[in-house]
């Protein structure tokens, strides 16, 4: 389960003058959790997108299976499939409905039967509680149903890799607690994630590997009992103070 | 006033059958191009935006779409910014004149409308696509599709949506434009107009019916857009799924109903330390 | 400038500054009688065209720094001259020359209109002012190079212009004939001529010795008027000045002065047309 | 082919100035007809999208949309569904003839070319309307924006951006639709062209210059409208603003910066229970 | 300051057949802060907008100052004005600047010259952090710099009452406290609000006031230790299970 699925190395990203990314550098092994954390603007998304290729990076690269994603011949569509994405403005197709959202990338990227795709499709659905709203549009639905789709869009694409931008953001705590325990037990299954969150119970608790990221560089990175057990740095001291005091 | 009225009877007695003719040649025309011109603007839309990545596309590629782009700009600026009158002269006489090709005149005439059509309807489409969140096409990217099913799935759908007035535009742009193909002797509604007016110089007489035909056409494509338009839009509500479940039961949470009650209690004390 | 103000006024100041003609008894159709408001295609040599200059008396264009010359500038001048008026041109598409004339705006169209009955009842005519002999035109190489008579234009695909007796009356007596719809303008016709889309065209005398300047493959065939050529009432061949109907002041004006012209007159103005067109350069 | 040049630099040595005088009569026209159109379309725009509220709005407010919206939609449909030439001849010599009202025929031509493509653009603006994320509108109104607040400052300025292409297509479109103002005696580009063939039946050198000064003012129209398009987009990236602050001291969070330095661990026993 | 502001009557809502608001009723005093929980897809957002007048009720109407804002002759731009709102989806201009954003409404709305509604916009936004950003254009913001701007944004409006759809959604959990540190400053200094939350310590330690909806109905409401130390309604006891057994 050690092997290096996705490995980041000195990844710098700017937007003209303004980096956001700077020297980040982590690796991670199949089957691992990594979440990442940190405050507002510190680059998180930037981070999930450029591994996601939806950004090219202006410095650095990212290796897939050893692999360098930006490298001549490299094939991003294929990529994608087999690394999921969860965004933190869900991203649903609006001319779809639920299902449809659901079922496109198996049929159209997987090239699966109408029957199959559905029931993948139906079965994460499910999963997240939104199997009875398969005819609505993304329009019709509140927030907390959109990110559950979109949760459920990328699972349905059963792939190697997950990255989650703050999945539960627009959940209820209880509604939070279970869309948890669905990736809780995709862990256990083996699928590798990276999870970017705010919820810092979710980053001690199921992840193998914390990354803690405040202005655009790596602050502090280990195991979650390192982090929120003995934060090395002031900053990560700080930020964690609230919810270590819990 | 009472002698407009005799003579537009007069008119139409002499000539109604010719009007009629020439309103069938004239939206047969302004159909058929509007359909292909409009194909021609989703194709060069989903063309022109294609992406191109500096460092992982090799050096070929990037030439060969540059181009492309090169090709399909030049297409668009050639057709849209001449008259078609003359690109029609130019197709069908000149053709004929100098390779001694000759085409048929209906051939020629649906080429021209159609080629036409497309380059506007490729700025139009270009319009169309730009006006969609980027958003979309990230999230459709994000399941591996290939920018080909980005377009045909996701992007040009929505653009369709947005652009159905502005297709509505074209193709009543179409039915009045046709009429320049009279100079490859087809013989399109405004055509027979001139013809009669030629005939009987009862001007105001023939242009009042010739109007009143191009006004019910105009209409009956605004009206079966906007129906379309309705149509696309979807239903304004959605159905709750009751029935087309899987039989799945993982334990998992369930579909939230007024009687609901939690099956995965199990689950709470995992996590519960937030 | 076309500077929409002076172009509005230029109407009025032409009426200020005009010579002081007899203006209550003067003949007039668009509310100006010191003026002879003509309207015509200007596209159309020789009866009427465009030129940049005003050389051989050519009438600068109304709102236009363009001139226009021609046999029917030439008639316009001439009955101007003969009522005490000056001329002025109206260049103007040929699908408003007559909404032009019935509305009053200008006060008679001069553009080689044939005179027919139902063209007379929306507008009065004047008497003929020139005698459009009917002439045949086919490419040198072609299979109808040496047709000496109607009959031997047998299957052709022909055409000519729209709103014309050539097109109305003269095509459909070619046996077997494919007569293509018509053509807007002459030019476009010699076009549709000359690439091959069509083997034969008819039309005027004038028009075909232009067409013959200006492409030298063409031969113009002359059936002679006999029994072998076209068959036409006289009435046919006419063409005539067109005013707005009812305006009788005008139309005696108008056939007063064309009453002292001969058919001879008519031609030797018609070749000096032709000889000055701009095509003869 | 050496004839053809030959007669190519007679025609121009003839009658270059006139193309040159057309192509700035066409010019004008079709500036001040889209600008016109523009403003035209965009009114209609929002117009056409005033909300009615069936509870709030008294029934004669109702009632007075109900009528507007009824006369924008007959003045969009009349003037896109009958021919420009049509339109020409009977407000210039149909006003001359009936009511004796006699247009100067440069007042005709804006006015018909305006009102023309204001029919056209009122569809285009709508369909930019339509595009437009309901969420900004939301936004609008929560901060209280009446209806034309919301339009002028947040809807119409987005939907411009979408539709510039199709004001390009419409420009162009004007171009080459202008000639048809030749009814009433306006002498356009093709029209040159009509009397330069007219009088020397060179039709295929004649087109060929009149096509290439057409190209030549839709390609610069082209590129003039790119230009703005990449001015709306704006900046690719933004500046920190790093000076122009208020002296604001609350003691609350202050921006976040390399050396960050939290000044409010004062009030972190405060939000401290999560 | 017991003096009713909003009075939400018999509010019923149903987009076609699917019941979004049932009969709900509650008043908000001058002053309060109504915090109003619930599950996923509960109809809170919803409620909002029926306030705000971005929905109009199917039934039953809401009271401002005891005036119907649905009646004749009721000016919804005024209200609005005055009852301001933070998106879920933030909703930000995205033609205009950050700064511009905050200002429209001063500029445009209450008719503040330029340089008054460049300073209180600019006070906002740094109370949310984000006076550096004011030449972003939205789509350059990360998400939680979104939210903040859309807080800023109706800060500056200076409302009477202020409607917050999960305000801290897209937020780090330091910024989540900054946030509602500025909210509860707020609260003390009077305005009036009403909170759709998932953030249960706020709702718990702020509001004045708790509405838990269920399903598109008021399941419980009542003062913070009612509903946290003694809930009655079992869907309440479950929907808060996660949160009390901290
Ligand atoms: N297209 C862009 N152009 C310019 N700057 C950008 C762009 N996209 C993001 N940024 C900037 O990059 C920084 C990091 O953004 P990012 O979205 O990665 O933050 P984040 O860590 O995900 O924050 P959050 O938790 O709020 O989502 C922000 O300061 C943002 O303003
Ligand atoms: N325009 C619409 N048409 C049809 N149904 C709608 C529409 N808008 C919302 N709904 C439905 O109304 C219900 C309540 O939505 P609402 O957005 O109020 O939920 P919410 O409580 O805010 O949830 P969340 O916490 O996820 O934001 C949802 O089931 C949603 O699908
Ligand atoms: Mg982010
Ligand atoms: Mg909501």
């Amino acid at each position: 389960m050690s092997e290096p699925i996705i490995q980041v190395r000195h990844l710098s990203k700017s937007f003209g003058t303004h980096v956001v990314l700077r020297d980040v550098d982590f690796t991670v092994n199949a089957g691992d959790v990594t979440c990442v954390i940190g405050a507002s603007g510190s680059g998180k998304s930037t981070l999930l997108r450029c591994i996601n290729l939806l950004e090219t990076p202006t410095n650095g690269n990212v290796l897939f299976h050893g692999q360098e994603i930006t490298a001549k011949g490299f094939d991003p569509c294929a990529y994608r499939a087999k690394v999921g994405m969860v965004f933190q403005s869900f991203n649903l197709f609006n001319n779809m409905s639920v299902l449809d959202n659901c079922t496109a990338g198996l049929r159209y990227v997987l090239h699966q039967d109408k029957e199959t795709a559905r029931r993948t499709a139906l079965a994460n659905l499910e999963k997240v509680g939104m199997a009875p709203y398969i005819h609505a549009k993304p329009r019709q639905l509140s927030g907390g149903q959109k990110q559950r789709v979109a949760i459920a869009r990328a699972l349905s694409m059963q792939p190697e890799v997950l990255l989650f931008d703050e999945p539960t953001s627009a959940l209820d705590p209880q509604m939070v607690g279970e869309v948890l325990a669905v990736m809780r037990q995709l862990a256990k299954d083996g699928l590798t994630m990276i999870v970017v969150t705010h919820e810092m119970a979710f980053a001690r608790d199921v992840s193998s590997h914390v990354v803690y990221m405040a202005d655009g560089v790596i602050a502090e990175e280990g195991t979650p009992a390192d982090i929120f057990e003995h934060p090395q740095n002031p900053r990560t001291v700080e930020f964690l103070s609230r919810f270590r005091q819990e | 006033m009472q002698d407009f009225f005799v003579n537009c009877a007069t008119v139409l007695q002499k000539y109604g059958f010719s009007y009629l003719r020439g309103a069938g040649t004239t939206l047969l025309l302004a159909l058929v191009g509007t359909f292909f011109g409009c194909l021609i603007g989703f194709a060069i839309g989903a063309l022109q935006t294609i992406p191109v990545d500096k460092q992982r596309d090799p050096a070929w590629k990037r030439a060969l779409i540059r181009i492309l782009h090169g090709v399909l700009r030049c297409y668009v600026e050639l057709f849209r910014g001449t008259p078609m009158i003359v690109q029609a002269v130019f197709i069908y006489y000149g053709l004929l004149q100098v390779f001694g090709i000759k085409m048929g005149m209906w051939t020629a005439g649906f080429l021209i409308v159609s080629i036409n059509t497309g380059a506007y309807m490729a700025e139009t489409v270009r319009g169309g696509i730009v006006s969609i969140d980027p958003g979309q096409t990230e999230g459709a990217m994000s399941i591996g599709m290939t920018h080909w099913q980005t377009m045909l799935h996701v992007i040009l759908p929505q653009a369709l949506r947005n652009i159905i007035p502005q297709i509505g535009n074209n193709f009543i742009i179409n039915i009045k434009d046709t009429s320049v193909l009279s100079v490859i002797s087809i013989t399109d509604l405004f055509f027979v107009h001139k013809s009669v007016v030629g005939a009987l110089y009862t001007y105001f007489e023939s242009a009042t019916i010739v109007m009143i035909i191009y006004l019910t056409m105009t209409l009956l494509a605004s009206y079966l857009l906007r129906l379309w338009e309705k149509a696309l839009d979807g239903p304004q509500n959605y159905d709750l799924n009751t029935t087309d479940t899987l039989a799945y039961t993982s334990g998992m949470y369930n579909a939230p109903n007024p009687v609901h009650e939690p099956q995965n209690l199990d689950m709470k004390g995992e996590v519960s330390h937030v | 400038t076309t500077d929409s103000t002076a172009a509005s006024d230029s109407a009025a100041s032409t009426a200020e500054t005009g010579t002081e003609a007899d203006t209550t008894a003067a003949p007039d159709g668009d509310g100006d009688p010191t003026t002879l408001t003509v309207a015509m295609e200007c596209a159309y040599a020789p009866y009427n065209w465009t030129q940049s200059d005003d050389s051989n008396g050519a009438v600068q264009i109304r709102d236009s720094s363009d001139y226009a010359y021609g046999y029917d500038v030439m008639m316009a001048k001439k009955i101007a001259e003969a009522l005490g008026q000056n001329v002025q041109v109206v260049k103007l598409d040929w699908d408003s020359l007559i909404p032009a004339v019935m509305s009053g705006d200008v006060d008679c169209v001069i553009a080689g209109q044939s005179i027919t009955s139902e063209r007379a009842q929306q507008v009065d005519f004047s008497d003929p002012y020139y005698y459009a002999s009917i002439i045949t035109l086919v490419k040198k190489d072609g299979p109808y190079a040496n047709a000496k008579s109607v009959a031997d234009l047998s299957g052709a695909t022909c055409t000519s212009q729209l709103g014309t007796i050539w097109y109305d009356n003269c095509l459909p007596q070619i046996p077997d004939a494919n007569i293509l719809p018509a053509q807007e303008t002459a030019p476009a016709m010699l076009v549709a001529l000359n690439s091959g889309a069509c083997d034969v065209v008819v039309t005027d005398r004038p028009t075909a010795q232009a067409a013959l300047v200006a492409y030298p493959d063409f031969v113009a065939l002359d059936f002679g008027g006999g029994d072998e050529d076209f068959q036409v009432s006289d009435e046919d061949i006419n063409i005539g000045i067109s005013m707005k109907k009812g305006n009788t002041a005008l139309k005696d004006a108008i056939n007063g002065v064309l009453a002292t012209m001969t058919t001879d007159d008519y031609n030797t103005m018609m070749d000096e047309a032709i000889s000055v067109q701009p095509l003869s350069e």
